[in-house]
């Protein structure tokens, strides 16, 4: 069929060139490092980091993670080794793998995304993720109840972007929640701040009642719900937002098969992110990068390209 | 550790709510040495209904034959599903997860504690402590009642000397199984080591109690996970800083690979 | 204990008095008929019927519903007879019973509503629940793409509300959509323009694809996802709404035990709707009703109101 | 229609991926009588893997005996886990559902068509017109190749005449059912009546060869459901407004309570 084997799976995200588009989703690889033994990281089209701050972080108290239907609630609390010690310790295992590396970067104001920025931008990493769906300290403030996120805000996720863009000239992803009204609008603001690429969803806020002694069951009382519960919610959000923007946008939320992949590639994703089903097959992102391959073999399809967006 | 498929051998009721599964590596076997207190994360479906990998300490493993067993209570809809699985279906475990407990040094009397599902790993630990020669292991078992005391007879048959304790006296002596264990420390003193895997309750006493006669004491924990590989963080206990200092110093450990045995006094009880 | 049997389980929501908190979600009943030789209407606490609109409407093309991973996703798009032809054949069937009957209403512009609630005001009804979950022409008009809904807009739920309000002396329920950055932002709103209470969750927009011939499943594009995958983050939005307004909340979204009607209790619902469940099972809101006062026996409790909100 | 524990009393597989459950009700039974073309409606599990009910045609039935049979195929998970289950075991059901066929009113030929596991619900019809005294009825069965043609030795133990057609010829004639239909309607003509059940494409061409030689249809419809009662308007299908008119004019009609069957003339194919 003249179909460069090896070739047919590349993307091209942002500036950031995969060798095939299936990612690990933030927080649910690790460093890399901690999988490393049971997955081949020169297979996966790029891992990005659990998010890193500025400051080491303690996270959140247990219990942390409940099993809900088809679902899993977490609230780690970013709990990472901070900036210098990832770069000191957890990158340089990482770059020895043919893979590229996304850093994913939060802070409590946007003053920290920058200076997180510019400490990456010299390092040998391929991209970064801004992760704006932790609470945002500013909005905090103003409600006196309930944390706002940056990117529950337009203006705050203009500023943020742009305020970063300055700072590097490495690709940037911006990772959006989904616990807003309207996430294109949202991805939008993202783009014309220059963000190169989307990456969406992170999880839903929710929550989980001990019936028996009518407590919540995740000590910090709510936390983000992932996995195949929220894949239907997340496939729209990704085809609204990929319908509204034009730079790529990475897919991801509950992607247990090749199958769920391909309706996020369809959907309009240039890419997916692999989170919860990692837990359950280590092995998932390279069988369905796989899969994609052999998808595309069957339907004739040169180019994942081809498909993106291709829903008719 | 390696994701492997093992072929189930058998799966069979012990008590009413009890099941011990021997299963066999399919694909190349875990590769590497098995030891006492270390873990398997067992794939219960691949479909909605269950989603996490079951975390199932080693209740006993044979490296020639690539062997290993479990034994696991049915709680909620995981192991429920684990215990209608038969004899030849396939399991996708990944397999020697954490770091096992650590042996004595040198001879001396062991002491092992276990509490309900927690005697499981205890189990292993006794076999393989006989099997280092060590002559003196003594097993304290707690369980709610008569129902829930389980592996009595494998310890027996191990080689260890048993003694029950239940809540409500069904079994062996009436009350917690840290006063068998206080009784006994309280004899023998430093000279031995005692090891123990249970619920939190239990693990808090026997540190206390291990501390109070300065035994050595290492302890097995149990924390919901998902990734069972130090990648996730939903497995964090609060251990103290190696500085020392107050509680509020603290750092949080992963059970699944930092773990799941710790040195008694590391913990942060809450 | 003391405890009156048969008394324990009463509600008031918003004026309407209730032998239980158990209801019917809006659009998984029909008008109560369909269900009737399988159901007693007479042990649940109230029957919420199909929203209905002035004119008779065919709703969306097929297929409409799809089963997703603890979750269905469904487009009906309001098929239903109309508010002429509920008014003389639905409702004097349903009015045999002694349930509570409440009618779920929608339109195209707040005019319809208006008219409505007048048209029900002198009826045998026991209140009225709008679904200001449906889009809103007025917003579609703005966006050019995107079918805003009344519910989420601030200012256009609090037109609509008080607007409403003038015309009824009936208790008026809203059900407010998910879709939204801040749940309790548009309660408080529907609350300050004169509601009685506030129902939530309607269903999540969302969508699957055909991988095969890369279409999406449902005709109409995307639906909205009801069922258990929803519930931990529905349960969340009841949370974080009791907590913010002083009327009733009645709470839905995946419930399909009586672990999981106590748990959004618990989060500060007064009464609690049963939609997808009552596919699964017709009885099911009977058994949760008798689950709940089996709870309460249990525990101690007098009445339904010591555990709502009790959430420690 | 009723809501019914029933106990399987037989669950076993007829060909590669189809089975045939045998169950009888174990609290009061359907209670009413119960027509060709109605259905069941199953729930598969009460957890979070599947939801929804799934509609199964009656195969046959025994009022006196309370037994109901159905014929499935393994297309997905709910007939997956379904298949799974064993003689013993419980399930929920709700029955009888859907209006079912009208028989003839006056003796007659009567032609059956079944396509795919429509022939299931053709079998139970097959049943009724010869207990009913019909004495020339013919099925004629229709599938993709010969793994997928069903109950034809049931069909002629019920006393039809069985003619086979597959898409590959591997059984029967080659070719689509609706041919062997259209000879046999060339010769007959309106003197006789057709019921079919099927994939649209079949039914739609039954429905034209049928209008073309003036022969009286009715054909029972699948559409995915969630209630099965009429109460949610999942189901429905387009049917031509009484007063006729063209085919923008039109209704929808719920498969599940004004179906499954329909006259032919009424549907609008799309
Ligand atoms: C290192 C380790 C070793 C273990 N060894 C054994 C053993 O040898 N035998 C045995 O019977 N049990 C053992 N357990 C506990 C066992 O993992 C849980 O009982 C099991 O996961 C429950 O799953 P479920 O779906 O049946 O129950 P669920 O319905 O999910 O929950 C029932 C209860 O089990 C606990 N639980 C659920 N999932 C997990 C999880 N992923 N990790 C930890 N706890 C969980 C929760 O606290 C919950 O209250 C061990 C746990 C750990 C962490
Ligand atoms: C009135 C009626 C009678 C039927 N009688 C029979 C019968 O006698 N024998 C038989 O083998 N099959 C019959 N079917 C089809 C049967 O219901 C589906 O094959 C079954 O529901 C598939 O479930 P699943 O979970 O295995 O597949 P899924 O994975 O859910 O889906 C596989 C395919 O089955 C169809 N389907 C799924 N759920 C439904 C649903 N609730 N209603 C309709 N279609 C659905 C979908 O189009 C889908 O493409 C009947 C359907 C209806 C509506
Ligand atoms: C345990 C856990 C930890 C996570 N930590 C992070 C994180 O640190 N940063 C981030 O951007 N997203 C984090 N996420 C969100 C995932 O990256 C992903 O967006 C989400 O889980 C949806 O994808 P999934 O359904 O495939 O898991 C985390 C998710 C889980 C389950
Ligand atoms: C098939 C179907 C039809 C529905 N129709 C309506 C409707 O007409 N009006 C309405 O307010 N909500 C409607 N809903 C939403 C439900 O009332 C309910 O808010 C939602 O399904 C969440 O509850 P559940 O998870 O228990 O189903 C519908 C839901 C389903 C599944
Ligand atoms: S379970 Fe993931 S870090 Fe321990
Ligand atoms: S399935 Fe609900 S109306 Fe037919």
């Amino acid at each position: 069929m003249g179909v460069k084997k090896g070739n047919e799976l590349t993307v091209n995200i942002g500036g950031i060139k995969m060798k095939n588009p299936v990612m690990t989703a933030s927080g649910t690889f690790g460093y890399g490092e901690e999988y490393s033994r049971l997955v081949d990281l020169n297979k996966i089209g790029a891992v990005v980091t659990k998010t890193i701050t500025l400051q080491p972080r303690q996270g959140n108290p247990v219990p942390r993670l409940v099993e809900t239907p088809s679902g899993i609630i977490n609230s780690i609390g970013l709990q990472n080794v901070g900036i210098k010690m990832f770069l000191k310790e957890k990158l340089p295992f990482l770059i020895k793998f043919k893979t590229r590396i996304i850093v994913s970067v939060a802070g409590d104001k946007i003053e920290d995304y920058v200076r997180l920025a510019g400490m990456l931008d010299g390092e040998k990493v391929d991209g970064i993720e801004l992760n704006i769906s932790c609470p945002n300290v500013k909005g905090a403030g103003n409600s006196g109840k309930r944390n706002k996120l940056f990117a529950q805000d337009k203006d705050i996720t203009h500023e943020l972007v742009s305020r970063v863009r300055k700072e590097t000239g490495l690709p940037l992803i911006v990772k959006l929640t989904p616990n807003v009204t309207d996430i294109a609008a949202i991805a939008l603001e993202a783009e014309a701040a220059g963000a190169d690429a989307i990456a969406l969803v992170n999880t839903f806020q929710a929550m989980a009642i001990d019936v028996d002694n009518r407590k919540p069951v995740i000590a910090a009382g709510s936390g983000g719900l992932s996995g195949p519960a929220i894949k239907p919610i997340a496939l729209r959000m990704v085809w609204e937002t990929a319908r509204a923007i034009s730079i790529p946008v990475i897919g991801m939320g509950g992607i247990m098969s090749t199958g769920d992949a391909l309706e996020f590639i369809i959907a309009g994703a240039s890419a997916v992110s692999i989170g919860t089903g990692i837990f359950v097959n280590p092995q998932l992102p390279l069988e369905i990068a796989r899969g994609i391959r052999d998808y595309m073999t069957k339907n004739r399809i040169k180019t994942v390209n081809e498909i993106t967006g291709a829903r008719s | 550790m390696k994701q492997i498929k093992a072929k189930i051998i058998s799966n069979s009721r012990i008590k009413p709510s009890y099941f011990k599964m021997v299963m066999r590596a399919r694909t190349a076997g875990p590769g590497e040495p098995v030891r006492a207190g270390q873990f398997i994360n067992v794939r219960v479906t691949g479909r909605a209904g269950v989603l996490l990998r079951k975390p199932l300490s080693i209740y006993s493993a044979c490296g020639k034959e690539h062997s290993i067993e479990v034994l696991y209570k049915v709680v909620g809809r995981g192991t429920e599903v684990l215990s209608r699985k038969a004899g030849g279906d396939e399991l996708d475990i990944i397999a020697p997860l954490g770091n096992g407990y650590e042996l004595p040094k040198k001879p001396q009397p062991v002491i092992l504690i276990g509490g309900g599902t927690g005697t499981a790993s205890i189990h292993f630990l006794a076999e393989t402590l006989i099997e280092a020669g060590f002559s003196d292991v003594k097993a304290l078992i707690g369980a709610r009642d008569r129902e829930n005391v389980i592996c009595e007879k494998d310890l027996n048959k191990a080689g260890c000397e048993v003694q029950v304790a239940t809540d409500d006296g069904s079994k062996g002596i009436r009350g917690y199984v840290s006063c068998l264990f206080e009784s006994l420390a309280a004899s023998a003193g430093p000279s031995m080591a005692v090891y123990a895997c249970g619920p939190r309750p239990m693990l808090r006493e026997v540190v206390r109690i291990s501390r109070k006669f300065k035994v050595p004491c290492q302890v097995s924990l149990e924390e919901y996970m998902a990734c069972g590989v130090g990648a996730c963080m939903s497995c964090v206990v609060k251990t103290r800083k190696p500085s020392g200092g107050s509680s509020k110093q603290f750092v949080y450990k992963r059970v699944c690979s930092e773990g799941p045995v710790f040195d008694g006094s590391e913990i942060i009880w809450e």
